[in-house]
């Protein structure tokens, strides 16, 4: 017995739910997708539970990271209920469920909290790089062989080495930051998904080891995504994956590597990386906010608060992170130096709050969804046989 | 007719079964009436059904002697393969307006119909009264029960040939006939214009055209009527006999995304009824028809969807989301069972699509000084519901049938009483 | 005795000869004595057919005319008329119902079907071997009409009849017209009041010279037939003297003599949601004048006191009238659900629509129910209407209007109320045609949508002043859901009116859902088998307002092209008295319900006569007759006896 | 198979047995109608005609309380049978070969169920 609660409605348009009440339950959405499946029937169903407030089955359900929001179901809604937008509402609501801080959900339906926070975590950045100003007064002396600026020589006494450690424990600091949120929503994911599945089964140990190799699959090549029609789609979405899971792995892991004085010759990996990951991410930008301008398509149809948050802050690291690159190539050493830290300012904040509150953390939810998934979908067929 | 003014008390513009019927009222009560049919016959789209719902008579049995009562009244001129058009409310309240005769390049009185001419002309067209299902010649009779039942020869595709000339025993052919135009004054008129079929090429995923074991209603329609193309159901691709028939309901109805967000009214009875029908003509074929919510709303409606239930058709809950044609010309349906709330796929080998009614846009076109209002749908606006619910927004004008909206046919009857009966107290008002 | 008659053989598309071995029947009967021509015809009634039929009656000299085909309920007309246009006499027409009567009822044995196709088509022959080229008597006819019921479809009617120059009689049972359109407020879809509407209706009633307009009166008895009933009216009183409006203070003694009636009893203009006195006025409802309410005065007097206006003795009076023609617009009643259907007189919040309509039109800035303020709605459909599966009851048709009438309700609360939540729980929504704006508004708007089949429906509960109402949603799976209201609102369908004398006085059959029956639905849609008697709006079936205006007005259009002209042809179907046998004996007369049969001298004994003008034929003087001296036309004992013959060959 | 003739009524009862057609009601095909104005205007001499051309039962489809021209149609109805089964009696026949119900207009079940019954009857009395 499930009771209706019609005000979760109300919440769900906080997240960006638009129209769903128009829906009559033809299960046009559902038949149309392609990539709703038997045992996992989207979207109609996730829609019909908003509508009824059925927050358990909600939270218990995978199907909104199943969604890639091709729109199919959208376009041809009859009702124009705008089922794909509900997905999208609930992949943002899921997010904040599974967050056990609140935060999330703070950040999602707050505009003080969302914007507050990035500017909070930005002054705090800017602080602590305030505290060594003025940054060494001579540029003379912080040109290199190359004509490049010394990055590493901010600080006046303190070592390129020094500095590149000091700056690879503060992000050393911050991944552990996002990496000890992330993991325990990660982990309150399973619990509502795994242990209290709708299917009532339990999952053996064996099948989570079996189905591993999904997870690393479905991480790297997103071929779920490539089911929806329009192929240019998804290798869009790849590059930008893609690219953004290099920089972010070189930045946290590989500092010392990455952040060298020397500027190495073009062809050498180190900027290859870098400009693979800003082309990646900037062509992403730039389509995206054209398409959400326009409102081209289906899924660019609605755009939540939070989605142009998410645009705008990338596309200023990128911007920022293009202009140090400038700079420092050109020998401009003050300018290097400032937007080093406007570009610090902005990345810091971005990650912090969009990879464990808010639209990021779908990096890593999508593809344990699918793991979840099929563990539970496995483990359901086992018991059956 | 000769080109001088003609006067009539009403003139009815549209002679299907709501134009027939408010002609017929208003002649029973003393008013002379000419009735303007843009078809070669009169007949609409009554006179194409199979039996009709939910007395299961045959669409012929009501309708002929209709037609055949309205084409001999004293009091009714039927003009069939004519425009009534530039229609202009006058300051005393009476109308004028030009009828066109398109030539049909036959001579209608001294046609016997005994379609000797459509033996000799070498032309094949399809047959648009059959909905394409086969085709025609280029002098044909437009079908066996129409009326007039005469001849006429389809200039845009005839060749010219002369050969029906040559053919026709009465020398009826005539191809120095020429466009008639005459000034028609009149103290009121009826718009009963009727409805357009809603044509469903545009929705891609069922892919009517492409999977030639996809047909409309209409189409399936004629497969059932006694004067059938086949004589028989069959699929197109193959002229098998289909043993498992799939009915797609809510075709361009109840669809915003195809600009008509209401519903027809009538697509769920005619597939229940064209499931009874295919239960008696193939005894053998399991018929299953696809649903969002079953309007069976009128007087016996209800029972007859439980009769059709009775008799053996499925009904599943789910809107199909596509068609795809599998090599043998078999078709799979993909589709929500809401009530499992499971997508299935199921195989059919012949798949109907229950297309709705949408608005015919003849009836805004036909006025000159006065705009006819039409409303959100395009149908002609009704603008006193409650109290004369056949007035427009033309004093003096008066709509019947399926002009106004989607209608059954004892909808159409009642609404073309209205018009009769309105019409009526306008002309007794102005005299 | 006719030589020469024409036979024709229908196969009706298919319907006949699918079953029917239509061949074997022409080969069968070609050779009967007196059969000049056999054909097999695809339509018999198509247009093509009728000129053929035409044709040959006159180029083969034919004398009788038989059409084997459907029943003669649908086409007897049909081809009278090509006979008669053929110069034949109509009577020498006879139609067999190989359709209906043969092919279809015995489309399980078609060999059987066919024999019995040959012997009903030999017998039809022999009947037009026999039968006689008659007159129809014409008659005059009365070109007035008698409306019954004056709520919106009786006032259209009326309205029209009026328009067109007939005289007519407008009677309603209640003492305020307006009938149940009176009782809503704001109507899908234009907005309007029924109130608005209804006073409209009423003031053009009341102008119009050719309009009498009888409230609290209703017909007792009816004689005659089509163009000269005789209607006998009783007309009861308001119980107020009828100058009485005019003086000027009048109103306010009027409320202080409404103030001293003792007796309070429910108010069936709001469903019993409010009381009234025995001496009552209703705001705003025609005519504006207060009643005495016969059955619940206690004549104390109090009233008259204060206001000698008011006389409560004055009896009802009877009126006689002759009209041309009857037009039945009683309407319907709201379904009483039964003690428990849903938790209904059981549970105090659960009401039905009708009431909730009142209940939307009294209520002030806040919707209260039995002192609760209303936030949550539970609306359950089909409350009295498709009584299949669990549900118990009579009724297996669809109301037709409940469904958008229901949702318009929910959807007028919302907009008049805050903060209301409507759950529907319903049997799949049919809101048909343009209608289905109001669904999709309601749903837009917030509405929750449930569904459950005839298997399992709403299930309503109550404990410790908690209502919860829950259902198996097939929307959701066949999860069963549940939600906790503060009213429940039944959407009932319409039933016939409880009161079915206009029925039995009119003799108009019902049909299988009770309803008045139309001949009908498409070629006889408002007429009754009864020649001259009409149906409009709700008591033929459940229709909305547009829709009752729509039969209303075919109703009325029918009627007057039936009496306007002042003649009616009838059909010459009469008793016919053998002189020489006759024996005067009386019996026929005792028999006869229409006492058509007088006295007569004849060669010096005295025999029964028939008066023609008031015989219907039906024949019931006939078995009495110890001399058998009486024949009806058309079934003579010669006709019936060769048809016998050929039935049993 | 035995067969019956039916005299149904034009307005009540045969629009009831071709409402049986109608809804494909089936009954036996040796049933035969022919349709009157009137069930009270029977003469019992053309039932008694009708067993002497062979027929093995009458039924009379009466219109009952519908009938449009009486409310004392039954009973007059009910008087035919009445007369006629003295006949019979005197002629030693079985009384039940005559019956008689009324068949409202929409009774097409109530008619089909009838004469089936009917049937049955006379065919074991055979």
């Amino acid at each position: 017995m499930v009771k209706i609660r019609p005000e979760f409605a109300d919440e769900i348009k906080k997240f960006g739910g638009v129209d769903f009440n128009a829906c009559y339950n033809c299960g046009n959405c559902t038949a149309v997708c392609p990539l709703s499946v038997t045992d996992n029937t989207f979207p109609r169903r996730l829609l019909r539970y908003t509508v009824l407030g059925m927050e358990e089955d909600i939270q218990a359900s995978t199907d909104p990271w199943l969604c890639y929001y091709c729109g199919d179901c959208s376009s041809t809604c009859p009702r124009q209920a705008n089922p794909g937008e509900i997905m999208m509402a609930l992949r943002r609501y899921l997010t904040a469920s599974y967050d056990w801080t609140g935060l999330s959900r703070k950040f999602y339906t707050s505009k003080k909290w969302g914007i507050g926070s990035l500017v909070l975590i930005g002054i705090v950045v800017i602080l602590l790089f305030a505290f060594f100003l003025p940054f060494t007064a001579d540029p003379a002396g912080l040109i290199n062989e190359d004509g490049g600026v010394k990055i590493n020589h901010f600080v006046k006494g303190m070592d390129g080495e020094t500095f590149v450690k000091t700056i690879e424990i503060g992000d050393l600091v911050m991944a552990a930051i996002i990496t000890f949120f992330l993991v325990s929503n990660i982990f309150n994911m399973y619990l509502k998904i795994v242990i209290r599945n709708a299917k009532k089964v339990k999952v053996p140990f064996s099948l989570y080891v079996k189905e591993a190799w999904n997870l690393f699959y479905h991480f790297g090549t997103q071929m779920r995504f490539s089911k929806c029609e329009g192929k240019s789609y998804w290798l869009l979405h790849w590059l930008l994956m893609s690219g953004y899971t290099l920089m972010f792995t070189v930045i946290v892991v590989f500092l010392p590597w990455f952040q060298t004085e020397k500027i190495h010759p073009i062809y050498h990996p180190q900027r290859f990386i870098g400009y693979y990951a800003t082309f990646g991410i900037l062509l992403a930008i730039i389509v995206w906010s054209v398409n959400r301008l326009r409102k081209s398509g289906e899924i660019h149809k609605y755009s939540h608060k939070t989605d142009w948050v998410f645009l705008i802050m990338l596309f200023l690291t990128t911007l920022t992170g293009i202009m140090l690159h400038i700079f420092r190539i050109t020998g401009m050493v003050h300018f290097t130096y400032y937007t080093y830290v406007i570009h610090l300012a902005i990345l810091v904040p971005m990650l912090l709050v969009e990879v464990p509150f808010s639209k990021w953390s779908h990096l890593a939810y999508r593809p344990l969804a699918i793991y979840f998934t099929n563990l539970v979908n496995k483990a359901a067929a086992l018991k059956k046989k | 007719m000769t080109p001088d003014e003609v006067k009539y008390d009403v003139v009815v513009v549209g002679g299907g079964i709501a134009g027939q019927e408010a002609a017929l009222n208003l002649a029973n009560s003393d008013q002379q009436v000419l009735l303007v049919e843009k078809d070669l016959s009169i007949g609409g789209h009554m006179i194409h059904l199979s039996k009709v719902f939910p007395t299961l008579d045959c669409g012929a049995c009501i309708t002929t002697p209709k037609m055949s009562e309205t084409v001999r009244h004293p009091n009714i001129r039927v003009s069939t393969f004519s425009e009534f058009t530039e229609i202009e409310r006058l300051s005393d309240g009476t109308f004028t307006g030009l009828l066109t005769r398109h030539p049909k390049y036959v001579i209608e009185k001294d046609c016997t119909g005994c379609q000797d001419c459509e033996d000799a002309c070498p032309v094949v067209v399809k047959d648009q009264y059959q909905y394409g299902l086969v085709g025609r010649k280029a002098a044909y009779v437009p079908f066996s029960i129409s009326n007039p039942r005469v001849a006429a020869i389809d200039i845009e595709n005839c060749i010219l040939c002369g050969a029906c000339e040559r053919a026709c025993p009465a020398d009826a052919i005539d191809f120095t006939q020429k466009i008639e135009k005459t000034k028609v004054s009149a103290g009121t008129v009826i718009i009963a214009t009727g409805f357009n079929l809603f044509d469903p090429d545009v929705i891609e995923k069922y892919g009517l055209g492409k999977h030639r074991n996809v047909i409309t209603s209409m189409q399936m329609e004629r497969q059932l009527v006694p004067t059938r193309p086949y004589n028989n159901v069959l699929r197109p691709k193959d002229g098998k006999m289909p043993d498992n028939i799939a009915y797609v309901l809510c075709v361009g109805s109840r669809d915003q995304t195809l600009g008509n967000p209401i519903c027809s009214q009538v697509c769920c009875m005619y597939s229940a009824k064209q499931g009874q029908l295919l239960m008696g003509a193939l005894p053998m074929a399991d018929v299953t028809i696809y649903y969002l919510h079953i309007r069976a709303f009128g007087k016996g409606f209800e029972e007859f969807y439980q009769q059709s239930i009775g008799m053996g058709v499925e009904y599943v809950k789910g809107k199909v989301g596509t068609i795809d044609e599998k090599e043998n010309g078999d078709l799979v349906l993909r589709y929500e069972d809401i009530r499992e709330g499971s997508i299935k796929e199921a195989t059919h080998d012949l798949v109907v699509l229950s297309v709705g009614m949408l608005a015919n846009p003849e009836a805004g076109t036909l006025f000159m000084n006065n705009a006819l209002e039409l409303d959100e749908f395009g149908y002609i606006r009704q603008v006193d519901m409650l109290r004369n619910p056949a007035s427009t927004n033309i004093e003096g004008v008066f709509v019947a049938g399926t002009a106004s909206g989607p209608m059954d046919i004892p909808d159409s009857i009642a609404s073309s009483g209205a018009a009769a009966a309105e019409a009526l107290s306008y002309l007794k008002r102005k005299s | 005795m006719k030589k020469r008659i024409g036979v024709y053989i229908c196969e009706c598309g298919s319907n006949i000869s699918d079953y029917v071995d239509v061949e074997k029947v022409r080969d069968a009967v070609k050779d009967e004595e007196g059969v000049a021509l056999a054909k097999i015809t695809m339509f018999a009634c198509a247009d093509s057919t009728q000129q053929e039929i035409v044709n040959d009656i006159k180029e083969e000299k034919l004398d009788g005319m038989v059409v084997a085909s459907c029943s003669p309920k649908l086409h007897l007309f049909t081809f009278r008329n090509v006979a008669e246009r053929a110069g034949m006499n109509k009577y020498n027409y006879v139609q067999s119902n190989i359709r209906e009567q043969v092919s279809w009822a015995h489309s399980d044995k078609p060999a059987e079907a066919t024999e019995k196709a040959i012997r009903s088509v030999k017998a039809a022959i022999a009947r037009a071997m026999l039968s006689e080229a008659l007159v129809s008597p014409v008659i005059s006819s009365e070109n007035v009409a008698l409306v019954v019921g004056a709520g919106i479809a009786g006032m259209r009617t009326a309205l029209d009849m009026a328009n067109t120059g007939t005289k007519v009689y407008l009677i309603d049972s209640d003492h305020f017209v307006g009938g149940r359109t009176a009782q809503w407020g704001e109507i899908f879809p234009t907005g309007e009041t029924g109130r608005e509407v209804i006073t409209g209706f009423y003031d053009e009633v009341i102008k119009n010279e050719n309009i009498i307009l009888h409230t609290g009166c209703k017909a007792v008895s009816k004689a005659g037939s089509v163009g000269n009933f005789d209607i006998k009216l009783k007309i009861g009183s308001r119980g107020i003297k009828m100058d009485a409006a005019a003086s000027g203070d009048f109103d306010e003694r009027l409320e202080k003599a409404i103030a001293a009636c003792p007796v309070s009893v429910a108010d069936d203009f709001d469903f019993g949601l409010t009381n009234r006195k025995a001496l009552y006025r209703s705001d705003g409802r025609m005519p504006a004048l207060p009643v005495v309410d016969r059955e619940n005065c206690t004549k104390c007097g109090e009233c008259v006191k204060i206001c000698p206006e008011i006389d409560i003795q004055i009896e009802e009076t009877y009126e006689e009238i002759k009209v041309g023609s009857v037009i039945v617009a009683t309407g319907f009643d709201p379904y009483e659900p039964s003690e428990g259907e849903f938790g209904y007189g059981e549970i105090n919040n659960v009401i039905t629509l009708q009431q909730f309509r009142r209940l939307i039109e009294i209520s002030g800035e806040k919707l209260t129910y039995g002192d609760r303020e209303i936030k949550t709605i539970a609306w359950i459909f089909c409350v009295g209407s498709r009584q299949t599966g669990v549900l118990k009851g009579e009724n297996k048709y669809c109301s037709r209007h409940c469904c958008t009438s229901g949702i318009h309700a929910a959807v007028l609360a919302r907009k008049k109320f805050d903060g209301i939540t409507n759950i529907h729980f319903t049997r799949g929504v049919r809101t048909y045609g343009k209608l289905e704006t109001i669904y999709e508004e309601s749903s837009v708007a917030g509405d929750i949508y449930l569904q459950s089949y005839d298997d399992s429906v709403p299930v309503v509960s109550h404990e410790n002043g908690i209502i919860n109402v829950k259902v198996d949603d097939i929307l959701t799976g066949d999860r069963e859901m549940e939600i906790d209201v503060d009213l429940v609102v039944l959407v009932t369908g319409m039933v016939p009116r409880a009161d079915k004398t206009i029925g039995d006085i009119m003799k108009i059959p019902t049909g299988l859902d009770k309803f008045f029956n139309e001949v009908h639905p498409k070629l006889k849609p408002v007429e009754t088998v009864m020649d001259g008697i009409f149906l409009a709006g709700t008591a033929q079936g459940p229709k909305n307002i547009t829709e009752t205006l729509n039969v209303s007005h075919s109703a009325a259009i029918k009627a007057h092209a039936l009496i306007s002209g002042g003649e009616i042809e009838l059909e010459p179907t009469m008793a016919k008295i053998d002189k020489k046998l006759c024996e005067w004996c009386g019996k026929c007369l005792e028999a006869c319900p229409f006492k058509s049969i007088d006295k007569e001298e004849y060669e010096g004994k005295t025999v029964a006569v028939v008066n023609t003008s008031t015989c219907k034929g039906c024949g019931m003087c006939l078995p009495p007759c110890p001399v058998n001296a009486i024949q009806l036309t058309g079934f003579s004992d010669r006709e019936i006896i060769s048809m016998i013959d050929a039935l049993a060959e | 198979m035995s067969s019956i003739l039916v005299f149904s009524t034009e307005k009540i009862s045969d629009p009831a047995i071709d409402l049986a057609g109608l809804l494909k009601q089936h009954y036996p095909p040796t049933v035969y109608t022919i349709s009157v104005p009137c069930s009270s205007g029977i003469k019992p001499a053309w039932i008694m005609h009708a067993f002497e051309k062979g027929f093995d039962g009458v039924f009379i489809a009466a219109d009952g309380t519908d009938c449009p021209f009486s409310e004392t149609c039954t009973e007059k109805t009910a008087e035919i049978v009445a007369r006629t089964h003295e006949i019979m009696e005197e002629k030693g026949m079985d009384k039940a070969r005559l019956r008689m119900a009324a068949i409202c207009s929409v009774c097409s079940q109530a008619f089909v169920k009838q004469v089936s019954g009917f049937s049955e009857y006379l065919e074991g009395s055979d």
